[in-house]
């Protein structure tokens, strides 16, 4: 693809506006739809997107397997770990009423939805993105 | 109508997982399987005339969101499924150099 | 503690020592030991049975009612007091036998000779249909390893067929007869049996038929094919274990099934004629098979399958005679069989003598084994300065006195079919001359001394038959 | 205390990130020791709680169902997670060696996480109250299953594990439709509300028709006759110690399922009497039993022969569960314990003698006895176990098996199982044949640390104290089964 000029163009167009709607998508989970899952997805076509246009030896993805592999076990880290910070504060798993710095239940659990939907975010779109690489990679 | 439609589609599916001996055509059989209940649970939430289920100021009539968040579990888990069963495929080609059921089982013998 | 658990402790102290003590080359003085004491134990048993009677010992409950229980019944003593005393002597006999035939894994036989002999006290002290199951399985499997004690394609093959056989049966009949036994009652207990109520009469005689087919060791046809296959093991093991212990233990649990279990709530009912033409049929064709055997130990085990019959006979027809002689003759068939199996096994080492077509003019070099065969073939028979007669003598008298004429018929053609598979081998040894005459082989001391003791007992008894018969009378008008 | 049934799933579940985020430590082994002990510990505290004070609620996020997702755990799921907790911890103690020898050194971390993930789907799917959420967590433990079987060292491992995803997709999606069936009819996912819905809901022909699919679909998971072919292959073909692990766990977990979708709830309203349905499977399963049994007598590869056999063995556990009586589901839940204890030890046994050898042919066992004395004998005690002699655990199950036949008057079924119980014999036969009364001709040497005599030696131990003290089993499963059949659950 080396010399698709216009797919080139429209692509370094498009990256950055997909990143934000995937940035968009994931904070805005918590009161419309959105959230990780799709969050996730959209930044891993983003960073697909780019691997499949600009790729060659010198630009192919730079970021490899196992730092992926430490996002998404970070990811679901984070998950786990919010829910469990329920339990330290007497509610139940993934309470998210006890994260709340002041006692308010209701911004509680806009931080606690918003922390979760960042690891279900970084788990989806590094799992995403390690598919595509595995895939790619076998193919060569 | 569309129940039907569905259940064609839902057939179909499985047919082709059946007949097909070529692996890579019995995941696309899977995927389409697969799809055809996800489509089922949309149509269980569906009203006549309701709108997306986002919190406004006025009241409406509104599709039940539960079935969407269950259906997005379900494509994960069928994106995960579909993504397994093909390096599955991936390491089965390097292995017996064909994706032919037929002939991989020929080679047991 | 009870003495039975005493007794069942020590042969299993005594198990484990022979275990630990397998590499020791005089391990036979162990068990000749071992059998020596647990027959002392059965003695004292017997002695302070009025103490003991009835007392149950409940080890564990599994679960509901079903429970490892045991405790000690009069038709108990009898058995337990029977092969103890055979298997102290069988055990002076195995000592010598199994070296002068060159065995050379004498530990595997030694120990499990024991385990089949504590699984066969086992059975004498279940409690329940649920231990003797237990025990019953554990005699099938410790008496395995002896019948292919040596290892060749033939004699493992006969293995093969005798634990299938016994293994077989008791899962496929006997297991579901003991369920259908506790679904139906609630109960699988002998020394407090709840009566069958409203249980239609087929099903009730579906279950015999089960538990007469299940219990393979009483060798009724058409299960009788285990017994032959396991002639090829050591004559010892043939002649305590399956002419005594094995066999015996089959009778012996369908005796007490029939007369605890389904004695207390049936009378004898014109259906169980199938039983008696089983019995019957049994009989005749074992008595007519072993007219053709040339080997001596397979027409001994023949009439063995003949001679269990009798008493199975005996005990079905639930007259209180017919009991009496079933007991009488439980006790009197240990006695002359294991005296035949123990002479045909002194023929076999000293002159390498195996079938009744060699055994011309035996009687010249060996008196004493001549002497003891011909006396257990009378008991066999049942003539009249042996206590076989005894024994037949009551069953006749039970069976005309319920009018069993089928039976009776059959019982006298049998003692013909007897006589005519005993007498022709007695005459060979007395009267013909053999080839092996002017051999200089003798018969073996120790091995003869044993056999000897035990045809004396078996001829006293006969005189001093009225103590035996009055302890048994009691037990048999118990019922 | 109270937070403990959460626990039970997400500590297997934390572990997994941090299995993955140490790859480079060579500790995945220890993690994963830890997660088995915590979570067995868990599991053991649950239970001694729910024995003795009643079922335990958990609401997750503390909203309350039918909104919220609840946990729910009461004696039926104790049961199971004990046997799963226990089943895992004694594969995990034993699994070291053999996962060096089988999986190549540099995935051995991913097989680890795959194993901690597939655990947590197990006890997800017990403890779960919500039947979507049985879903996701079925689907859970297979993908990490599936990855699982693809491990093994044979070529066709691969492929194995690909048809288990074919077969096992199918299953998960019928299912998942049963669900959307309920769901429309219903309007509600949560256990309890389900079968409380159900009772009052007129459209019994969709209820029948999500029956036949959850019946199907979870067919295929427990391996159910017609439905088997892929755990033979699968068991043939993964890793010993993954078998080890499925042969006491996976299939279990199907009937697991069974329970509680058949005989909670759908409880009230009968499932099983519609149409004469279990008629329809007794007989199925009857004749499943011989010809599987049959299959099994003619198997040279052990691994084959072991797996039909827990087809068979399974078909009893279905049988006695759908004569719906007290004893039957007794039978049923004792046969689930005392089964999976006996095929996982003696998987497990095979297991370690044969660590390194691809397949395990009868002939390999040849000579057994005079190398391994003391293997040897546990392994008797096991096969015999498994053909059900009395004082090993086989024979109680098969006890309450018999009785609840003969109870619901199916002479016919009770003579088959009785003597298909007996066919087992002949091909446990062949295996202590080899083992006592051959020669070893291949001079292959079995090889054993002492610390792996451990394991073996126990579950040798447990299977006769199993046999013999039943109120373990026996006692519970009494309890649930009259829970079930008196509607208390």
């Amino acid at each position: 693809m080396d010399d698709n000029v216009v797919i080139k163009i429209i692509s370094t167009l498009m990256i950055p506006l997909i990143l934000i709607f995937g940035l968009y998508v994931q904070f805005h989970g918590e009161y419309s739809a959105g959230g990780g899952f799709q969050a996730g997805v959209i930044l891993a076509a983003s960073f697909i997107l780019y691997d499949l246009v600009f790729s060659n030896e010198n630009t192919s993805l730079k970021l490899n397997t196992e730092i992926i592999l430490n996002f998404i076990a970070a990811g679901v880290a984070l998950y786990v770990l919010v829910g469990i910070f329920g339990l330290l504060y007497g509610g139940n798993f993934l309470d998210y009423s006890s994260l709340s710095l002041s006692n308010d239940a209701s911004s509680g659990q806009k931080i606690g939805i918003f922390l979760v939907e960042i690891g279900v975010g970084l788990t989806v779109s590094g799992v995403m993105v390690l598919i595509y690489k595995m895939f790619n990679k076998s193919k060569a | 109508m569309i129940y039907a439609l569905n259940m064609i589609l839902f057939t179909l599916g499985l047919v082709i997982m059946i007949r097909e001996s070529n692996l890579v055509k019995k995941v696309i059989g899977l995927n389409i399987f697969q799809s055809s209940i996800f489509i089922f649970f949309i149509l269980l939430s569906k009203l006549n005339d309701s709108l997306p289920p986002i919190l406004e100021d006025y009241s409406y009539d509104y599709s039940n969101p539960l079935p969407h968040v269950l259906i997005l579990t379900a494509i994960v888990v069928s994106i995960s499924t579909t993504s397994l069963a093909l390096a599955l495929i991936l390491k089965i080609k390097k292995q017996f150099n064909t994706i032919d059921e037929d002939e991989i089982s020929k080679d047991d013998q | 503690m009870s003495l039975i658990l005493i007794h069942l402790i020590f042969l299993t102290l005594s198990l484990v020592m022979l275990y630990i003590l397998r590499h020791k080359s005089n391990i036979n003085k162990y068990h000749n030991f071992i059998s020596f004491f647990s027959f002392v134990i059965s003695s004292s048993i017997f002695l302070k049975r009025d103490l003991l009677l009835g007392t149950k010992v409940e080890l564990i409950e599994v679960f509901d009612k079903v429970s490892i229980t045991f405790y000690l019944d009069e038709i108990g003593i009898v058995f337990l007091l029977v092969s103890n005393f055979l298997w102290f002597l069988t055990s002076l006999y195995a000592s010598r036998y199994l070296v002068l035939n060159d065995y050379n894994n004498q530990n595997i036989f030694y120990i499990f000779f024991l385990f089949a002999m504590l699984a066969t006290n086992g059975i004498i002290y279940s409690e329940n249909l649920f231990t003797i199951f237990i025990f019953y399985e554990i005699l099938t499997l410790s008496t395995y390893p002896l019948v292919t004690l040596k290892k060749n394609e033939d004699i493992l093959k006969s293995g093969k067929k005798y634990l299938f056989i016994l293994l077989g049966t008791s899962v496929i009949f006997l297991l579901p007869a003991i369920i259908i036994t506790y679904s139906l009652t609630g109960s699988i207990s002998f020394s407090d049996p709840i009566p069958f109520s409203g249980v239609s009469e087929i099903i009730l005689i579906f279950t015999m038929l089960l538990f007469i087919f299940g219990t393979a060791k009483s060798a009724v046809m058409p299960f009788h094919k285990w017994l032959p296959s396991a002639m090829v093991a050591p004559t010892p093991v043939s002649a305590l274990l399956h002419a005594v212990a094995v066999v015996k233990s089959g009778v012996y649990i369908l005796t007490k099934i029939f007369l605890l279990i389904y004695g207390s709530s049936i009378s004898f009912m014109t259906s169980m004629q199938v039983f008696v033409v089983l019995i019957c049929y049994t009989i005749v064709a074992s008595s007519v098979i072993a007219l053709r055997q040339d080997s001596i130990k397979l027409r001994l085990a023949y009439s063995t399958i003949g001679q269990l019959s009798y008493i199975l006979l005996g005990v079905i027809i639930l007259a209180p005679l017919s009991i009496l002689a079933a007991l009488l003759h439980f006790i009197f068939h240990a006695f002359g069989k294991i005296v035949l199996f123990l002479s045909a096994g002194i023929f076999a080492t000293n002159f390498k003598v195996k079938n009744v077509s060699e055994m011309d003019g035996l009687a010249t070099i060996a008196p004493f084994t001549c002497f003891s065969m011909t006396v257990g073939a009378l008991i066999m028979i049942g003539l009249p300065p042996t206590i076989g007669f005894i024994s037949k003598w009551y069953l006749l008298l039970g069976l005309s006195s319920s009018e069993e004429y089928l039976a009776i018929s059959v019982i006298i053609i049998s003692t013909l079919l007897n006589a005519g598979y005993y007498l022709p081998m007695i005459y060979r040894v007395y009267f013909n001359d053999g080839a092996t005459t002017n051999s200089e082989i003798r018969e073996d001391v120790y091995l003869v001394t044993p056999v000897f003791l035990v045809t004396l007992v078996g001829v006293m008894m006969f005189f001093f038959s009225t103590p035996i018969v009055s302890f048994i009378q009691q037990i048999g008008y118990m019922q | 205390m109270s937070q403990i049934p959460v626990l039970i799933i997400i500590l297997p579940l934390l572990f997994v990130p941090i299995v993955i985020l140490m790859r480079m430590f060579k500790v995945s082994y220890l993690i994963v020791v830890l997660s088995s002990v915590l979570n067995f510990i868990l599991i053991t505290i649950l239970t001694l709680d729910v024995f003795t004070n009643g079922a335990v609620f958990y609401e997750l996020g503390g909203w309350p169902a039918p909104i919220g997702i609840r946990l729910n755990a009461d004696m039926l799921s104790c049961l199971f997670l004990m046997l799963i907790g226990f089943m895992n911890l004694v594969c995990v103690i034993s699994c070291k060696e053999i996962v060096e020898k089988t999986v190549s050194s540099s995935k051995v971390y991913l097989f680890y996480t795959a194993w901690l993930l597939c655990n947590t789907g197990f006890t997800g799917i017990i403890l779960t109250d919500d039947i979507f959420n049985m879903f996701v967590f079925l689907e859970i433990s297979s993908l990490s299953s599936y990855f699982l079987i693809s491990q093994g060292n044979q070529k066709k491992s691969t492929f194995a594990a690909l048809q288990y995803l074919f077969i096992g997709s199918i299953g998960a999606i019928f299912v998942l439709f049963a669900i959307g069936l309920l769901y429309m009819i219903t309007g509600t996912l949560n256990m309890q509300d389900l079968t409380k819905q159900l009772a009052v809901v007129e459209e019994k022909q969709i209820v029948l028709f999500a029956i036949v699919f959850l019946l199907v679909g979870v067919g295929v998971k427990s391996a159910l006759f017609p439905l088997h072919g892929w755990l033979i292959k699968t068991y043939a073909y993964s890793p010993s110690i993954v078998t080890t692990y499925f042969s006491g766990t996976s299939t279990k977990i199907g009937i697991y399922i069974f329970f509680r979708v058949f005989l909670d709830i759908l409880n009230d309203i009968g499932p099983l009497t519609l149409f004469s349905l279990s008629d329809i499977l007794i007989a199925l399963s009857s004749i499943g039993v011989v010809l599987i049994t049959y299959y099994a007598i003619k198997q040279t590869d052990i691994k084959k022969m072991l797996a039909y056999s827990s087809v068979g063995q399974l078909s009893y556990i279905f049988i006695a569960m759908i004569l719906y009586i007290p004893d039957g589901i007794t039978a049923s839940l004792v046969h689930v314990i005392n089964h999976s204890i006996i095929k996982t030890s003696l998987f497990l046994t095979l297991t370690l003698l044969f660590i390194s050898k691809k397949e395990v042919l009868l002939t390999d066992l040849a000579g057994l006895s005079t190398k391994q004395p003391i293997i040897t004998s546990c392994f008797l005690v096991m096969s015999l176990a498994l053909v059900g002699l009395p004082l090993t655990a086989g024979f109680i199950s098969k006890w309450y098996l018999i009785l609840s036949l003969i109870q619901s008057k199916y002479w016919m079924f009770t003579s088959i199982v009785v003597l298909t119980s007996f066919m087992t014999l002949f091909y446990v036969w062949k295996m202590i044949d080899q083992v006592y009364f051959k020669e070893n001709s291949n001079g292959e040497m079995f090889e054993l640390k002492k610390h792996q005599f451990i394991p073996i030696a126990f579950l040798t131990l447990l299977i006769i104290y199993l046999g013999v003290e039943t109120s373990l089993t026996v006692g519970v499963s009494q309890s649930i089964a009259y829970d079930i059949i008196y509607g208390v659950i």
